[in-house]
């Protein structure tokens, strides 16, 4: 369907104007977590375990302790015991209890009044470690005899007699395989692997938290949901969430690594030891890489059987992934789930186990577990293309999933737009360009789910006739522009009247952070149903004044009519009318909405990726990138390609060269951007949108979540281009050019 | 740590020469700084060396030679029209050292003391046979390049010795120089391999070569091998070929976290050749 | 009665079976009588799992209504980023 | 612990701070003076999120002692929009949507500017090696690159 088609009639929606924090951030002025400070405020730094697994034996700051400046220190041995299930691994992660178990993590903290002394002080805390055998390879973790990092982390789900380090383990699936596979010409199975990336956000953690000894305390801090620092803080000290507050800064990225908490406990505890002072926190980077969220390595199998003429007739994974020391933060499940959405296959199979091993805690990046399943089935799915000779937007076409298609993951879709990304994209003039030598061209197709997730938001209109809108979710890539065009668009008011502020725990009910790509989607929509309210509210006002049923009154560009004839005749009351009375007609006028949304629809893309690959030295050059995806509506088409084109510049580094490298004694190699090799801007071209839009029935605007498949096809495009420019498939990943060269010279 | 900005290079040395603990020079600063930052190297004495006159200037010597300070940033390096024509092998070296940002800031003679193998202005400076002059308690005294790195993070130089100054050679006639390094980005990495070559012709043919190999070893190599596989030749095909395996053959790297072995020791060959093809091209001119 | 389906790693809860049975006319309703009916599944429905009614996945929505005709799918829980 | 005292000119100010010697300038602008606009990524001088210039030239100010910069003069973001008029890279930076989180952004600005002063007209190229070492993971660099040539083009028509 054509924008225009769908945009029409809208005032607002799918225009571009400048973003309302645009002014604050490009002077400078916009804070971020480490932007904010107190009087009296002391700087904390933290010790970190230098190995990858070893039992502590002993801590002792005692001449910490007498450095002149320091004001306190904490150790587990302050936090409080009992906590169970994921609590206990936030504690657990947030300083390590018996154990260390993994390079960088947190052993002890201390707090000064300066950073530098906070930091000399860190130095002077002595630990005693008793160094145990590690394991951070995700296979090796799966061995029967590799080193136990968590006895008794297996859940029910665990068949009897599997690996000490497996926690999980998941299967389903549909149909009979075998008889699929019988019934296909070709079936071919291959391994792959990925390497774990991190969201390399530019803005380390940074918080402020100020805690007096009655337990209450505030925080200021950059994260994509304050509601979770709240409950995840006051899990792991202890204390009541009720009476802790927190402010979101601005945030400088997050891509789901500030969904949880890392070091942000800390200052709280700090404080409460250092009689309430404010503690001011600021992570390294080195911290940053070694100790907060990246994503899960995965160890992939995949099968596949397909007919000559393209049709897809049975398929099955087995994805091993590692998502560091504690059950439930591999994204295994969503890989699965993920694994085949795109494609209607009446026989299917998913195997998935989650593996513990000797690194950090993963944390949710962006569209978290459909990368790595897509760069495994996608590259088959590119193989058995080549094998066949057949076109890949073709064979997407012909088993591509649509409305009423079962997924692979069990229910029947809605209205969905994959078809349409493929058919934009083999449109698009990037798919005709003719190549030269050592050229390739790759395709791939990407899924992520979109999430609703409890959301609170409140509108108040304000006494000039302007609206207030009150939202729980960051803004982390422009979704206060969003969310006020969709509110200038209930309200009909210019965009400029509407003023949308990231409010902190206090100002509304709970909010799940940005995550799922739902800030548009949950926020706008709770933003509509808030609207809704003050609009009734208006028209009540309206009614009052004409004398007349508040039935009777409707609500369009700005202001209250009569709703037809029969109603009266009156002039229209507007919004800046009803607004300047409101104080003498009953009252401030707002409006609030409180759910857990469905309807937040999937979104669907497809991405075509030209490469020149040097034959000498496996370097890769990406020529040109096109990303189509499906946004349902497009309120701010701007940074909806925003999204597309950073989801593929994220993806583009995870194929090429980004990865988490870790030496034989356990260490992470490479903490410093210097050698965690991310996209700068002389790697990439321009990168190419189209947005197709197939609204969502499940919002009011036809929104659906943008910010995240456009991480996943990179990773298959990327793979699939090497290959049609080399004549090399690279199934493990990063494709870096030593692994390219490589590659091509085992071809022969 | 404590922080010293002396007028001379004899206050420096005399700086250094008392200290007890750890010291380091400050020029640009970009790898002091980093090293300082981490925790890696906290110096007891910090001896700042950009407020003695002339460690800023670049100098053209009487005999066409060139002498760089010491402060020197490969930005100004980079403007410097004279120099660059002269030897845009070397100023391209340092010019890939870092983004712009650090181009305003760190130097040539950092690159070189800061003792690493990959260091990218190291092999264009050496195939230059460029010298340094040495400062120290004892005197002073001008060493080629090549003998200044002593293994990874390590230099020859003394306690309380400074290089003051670099000398470039004049180039003379019919010479180019060309530098060449891979990296997995395309900028911002530190070389996996780095390859400098400068040549002197005369009419097709080589008459003099000189080729530096980086990080394929524990030090930048001055590989007389590939200056004699090129010496004497056209620069044809078979030349090439000779270059290539002379510096496979010179290269005796490790696997790291930038590049497996193999990969090294072939990419060392194919950026001979390639920066051979661009001196001959330049010194043709 | 309303069919759930459930992934076939819950079947061994199940006695086998993929598609169960329950009363409900809420997804709360729905997991409560799972877990009732087979108590093996409490642990994983208490440990989070996502529920898809007719296509719309209603994770934290216990009060959602549920046909008798409803198609219904219990899934892995789904974390974003 | 022996702080210097440091005297500089930051965005036409004269300034005064007490720096301790490991301090380096980004610590001295941001919790010395209050500016706060430059930021840091990594500290490393691999993320360029703060960028300033030093005597004209642009550098990381987290490679730059404070205490380097006595007699210096040193121009941040803070100091980028004139009586409150935004240079011509603030307004399309906005206008292009070339910011999401907005952390590396005055990173950008500042590089971009140095940029385009001592080239008015740069390639598309020349702007992507130029700018390589500021870090951005929200945008992709294409809407930056975009904002860069318009900003440049519009300066060179007002020229």
């Amino acid at each position: 369907m054509a924008k225009d088609e769908i945009t029409k009639g809208y005032t607002w929606i799918g225009t571009t104007p400048d973003r309302p924090d645009g002014l604050d951030k490009v002077t400078g002025r916009a804070r971020y977590g480490a932007d904010f400070s107190l009087p009296n405020m002391l700087h904390g730094a933290v010790v970190r375990s230098p190995h990858a697994h070893a039992r502590i034996v002993k801590i002792d700051a005692t001449k910490a302790l007498a450095l002149t400046g320091v004001k306190a220190v904490v150790t587990r041995a302050d936090l409080p015991t009992g906590l169970t299930g994921e609590d206990l691994y936030l504690q657990e992660n947030t300083l390590a209890g018996e154990k260390a178990l993994y390079d960088g993590h947190a052993v002890a903290a201390v707090a000064a009044t300066t950073a530098l002394i906070a930091q000399d002080a860190a130095k002077l805390i002595e630990v005693e470690y008793e160094v145990l055998p590690h394991v951070t390879d995700v296979d090796e973790a799966m061995k029967p005899d590799a080193p136990v990092i968590l006895p008794g982390c297996a859940d029910h789900s665990v068949p009897e007699g599997s690996a000490p380090n497996v926690a999980r383990y998941i299967d389903f699936g549909r149909g009979d395989l075998d008889a699929g596979f019988a019934e296909a010409d070709v079936v071919r199975s291959a391994h792959y692997t990925t390497e774990a990336t991190h969201q390399g956000y530019i803005e380390p953690h940074a918080a402020v938290g100020q805690m007096g000894a009655d337990g209450k305390g505030e925080m200021w801090v950059c994260t994509q949901g304050q509601w979770y620092i709240r409950k995840m803080c006051s899990a792991v000290l202890g204390t009541d969430p009720a009476q802790l507050r927190v402010t979101p800064s601005e945030i400088g990225g997050g891509f789901g690594g500030k969904t949880t908490i890392f070091m942000e406990p800390l200052p709280l505890a700090l404080s409460k030891k250092a009689g309430g002072r404010p503690v001011k926190m600021v992570m390294t980077r080195a911290e940053v890489l070694r100790a907060t969220g990246p994503t899960a390595s995965a160890s992939m199998d995949v099968k596949m059987g397909m007919k000559k003429d393209g049709t897809i007739t049975a398929a099955r994974v087995d994805f091993r992934m590692q998502g560091g020391p504690f059950p439930g933060a591999s994204p295994v499940g969503e890989a699965l789930s993920c694994a085949f959405a795109c494609y209607d296959i009446p026989n299917l199979g998913h195997h998935g186990w989650e593996v513990l091993a000797n690194r950090p805690k993963c944390a949710a990046y962006r569209a978290p577990g459909s990368p790595m399943a897509a760069y495994a089935v996608e590259s088959m799915v590119d193989e058995l293309c080549r094998e066949l000779g057949l076109d890949p937007i073709e064979v997407r076409l012909k088993n591509g999933v649509k409305e009423g298609t079962r997924a692979s993951f069990g229910p029947k879709y809605k209205r969905i737009g994959l078809v349409e990304t493929l058919e934009a994209a083999k449109a698009h003039p990037n798919y005709a360009v003719e190549l030269g030598p050592n050229q390739g061209r790759g395709v791939a197709s990407g899924f992520w789910f979109n999430h609703g997730g409890e959301t609170s938001v409140s509108m108040a209109i304000t006494e000039d006739g302007t609206a207030q809108v009150s939202v729980g979710t960051p803004d982390i890539g422009g979704s206060r522009a969003s969310i006020a065009l969709m509110a200038a668009e209930t309200l009909g008011i210019p965009y400029e009247n509407v003023r949308v502020n990231i409010v902190e725990t206090g100002a509304l009910g709970v909010n799940e952070p940005t995550h799922g790509s739902r800030a548009t989607f949950a926020s706008g929509k709770a933003m509509w149903e808030a609207a809704q309210g003050a609009i009734k509210e208006m028209c009540k006002r309206a009614a009052q004044k004409w004398d007349i049923d508040p039935e009777a009154v409707t609500w369009k560009d700005g202001a209250a009519h009569p709703a037809g004839e029969n109603a009266g005749k009156f002039e229209p009351m507007t919004i800046k009318e009803i607004a300047a009375e409101m104080g003498k007609t009953g009252g401030p006028i707002s409006g609030h909405h409180e759910s857990t949304p469905s309807g937040a629809g999937p979104s669907f893309g497809t991405h075509v990726v030209d490469v020149e690959v040097d034959p000498e030295t496996g370097h890769t050059k990406v020529l040109r990138y096109l990303v189509v995806q499906d946004a349902g509506t497009a309120i701010h088409p701007a940074y909806v390609e925003g999204q597309y084109q950073g989801g593929a510049a994220q993806g583009i580094g995870w194929a090429l060269n980004e990865a988490y490298i870790y030496g034989q004694d356990g260490r992470l190699q490479n903490p410093i951007f210097l050698d965690y090799r991310m996209p700068v801007a002389s790697d990439l071209p321009m990168i190419d949108t189209v947005i197709v839009e197939v609204p969502n029935p499940g919002h009011p605007f036809g929104v659906r979540g943008v910010g995240e498949t456009g991480i996943t096809p990179p990773l298959p495009a990327l793979a699939n281009a090497i290959h049609a420019a080399t004549g090399a498939r690279l199934r493990k990943l990063p494709m870096n050019p030593p692994a390219v060269l490589a590659a091509i010279r085992a071809k022969g | 740590m404590r922080y010293h900005a002396p007028a001379t290079f004899e206050e420096a040395v005399s700086i250094a020469a008392g200290a007890s603990g750890v010291t380091r020079f400050l020029a640009g600063g970009t790898d002091v700084l980093v090293q300082l930052r981490s925790g890696l190297v906290t110096p007891d004495d910090l001896i700042d060396l950009k407020k003695i006159p002339g460690t800023g200037d670049i100098t053209r010597l009487e005999d066409g030679g060139w002498r760089i300070g010491v402060a020197v940033s490969g930005a100004e390096l980079g403007a410097h029209q004279a120099l660059v024509a002269d030897w845009p092998g070397v100023v391209e070296g340092m010019e890939l050292v870092g983004s712009t940002q650090v181009q305003g800031r760190a130097t040539l003679t950092g690159n070189l003391c800061n003792g690493s193998p990959a260091a990218d202005s190291v092999p264009g400076l050496v195939a230059a046979g460029a010298n340094v002059t040495v400062q120290g308690p004892k005197g002073t005294r001008d060493i080629a390049v090549e003998a200044i790195p002593a293994g990874p993070g390590k230099t020859t130089l003394a306690p309380g010795e400074i290089i003051t100054a670099i000398t470039l050679p004049p180039r003379g006639k019919h010479a180019g120089d060309a530098y060449l390094r891979f990296i997995p980005r395309t900028e911002m990495d530190i070389a996996v391999v780095g390859c400098a070559v400068s040549l002197v012709r005369d009419g097709d043919r080589v008459v003099s070569a000189r080729v530096a190999l980086g990080a394929v070893a524990p030090t930048v190599l001055l590989v007389d091998a590939c200056a004699k596989a090129i010496e004497g030749t056209t620069l044809d095909e078979a030349a090439l070929a000779a270059l290539t395996r002379a510096a496979e053959a010179a290269a005796k790297p490790i696997s790291d976290k930038r590049g497996t072995k193999e990969f090294r020791i072939e990419v060392a060959g194919v950026l001979a050749r390639r920066a051979a093809v661009i001196a001959y091209e330049r010194a043709g001119k | 009665m309303v069919e759930v389906n459930l992934w076939s790693g819950l079947r061994k809860f199940t006695d086998g079976a993929e598609v169960v049975e329950v009363e409900a006319k809420t997804v709360g309703q729905v997991l409560d009588a799972l877990i009732e009916a087979h108590p093996g599944l409490g642990p994983v429905i208490e440990a989070g799992v996502s529920v898809a009614v007719d296509g719309e996945v209603v994770t934290g929505g216990r009060q959602m209504p549920v046909a008798p005709d409803s198609e219904v799918f219990l899934m892995q829980q789904i974390k974003g980023g | 612990m022996s702080r210097i005292h440091v005297t500089a000119n930051v965005n036409g100010d004269e300034v005064e701070f007490l720096a301790d010697p490991r301090e380096t300038l980004l610590d001295c602008l941001r919790d010395h003076l209050g500016l706060t606009g430059s930021k840091e990524g990594c500290g490393t001088g691999d993320c360029g999120a703060c960028s300033v210039t030093l005597n004209g030239r642009l550098v990381s100010s987290c490679l730059v002692l404070g205490v380097e910069a006595q007699g210096a003069e040193i121009a941040t973001i803070e100091g980028m929009a004139k009586d409150g008029d935004l240079h011509p890279l603030q307004r399309k930076f906005v206008e292009h949507a070339a910011l999401q989180c907005g952390f590396c952004t005055p990173g950008f600005l500042v590089a971009a500017k140095a940029l385009l002063e001592r080239n008015p007209d740069p390639t598309e190229t020349e702007i992507r090696f130029w700018l390589a070492g500021n870090l951005c993971r929200c945008t992709g660099y294409d809407k930056i690159i975009r904002a860069v040539q318009d900003a440049a083009a519009e300066m060179r028509g007002a020229a």
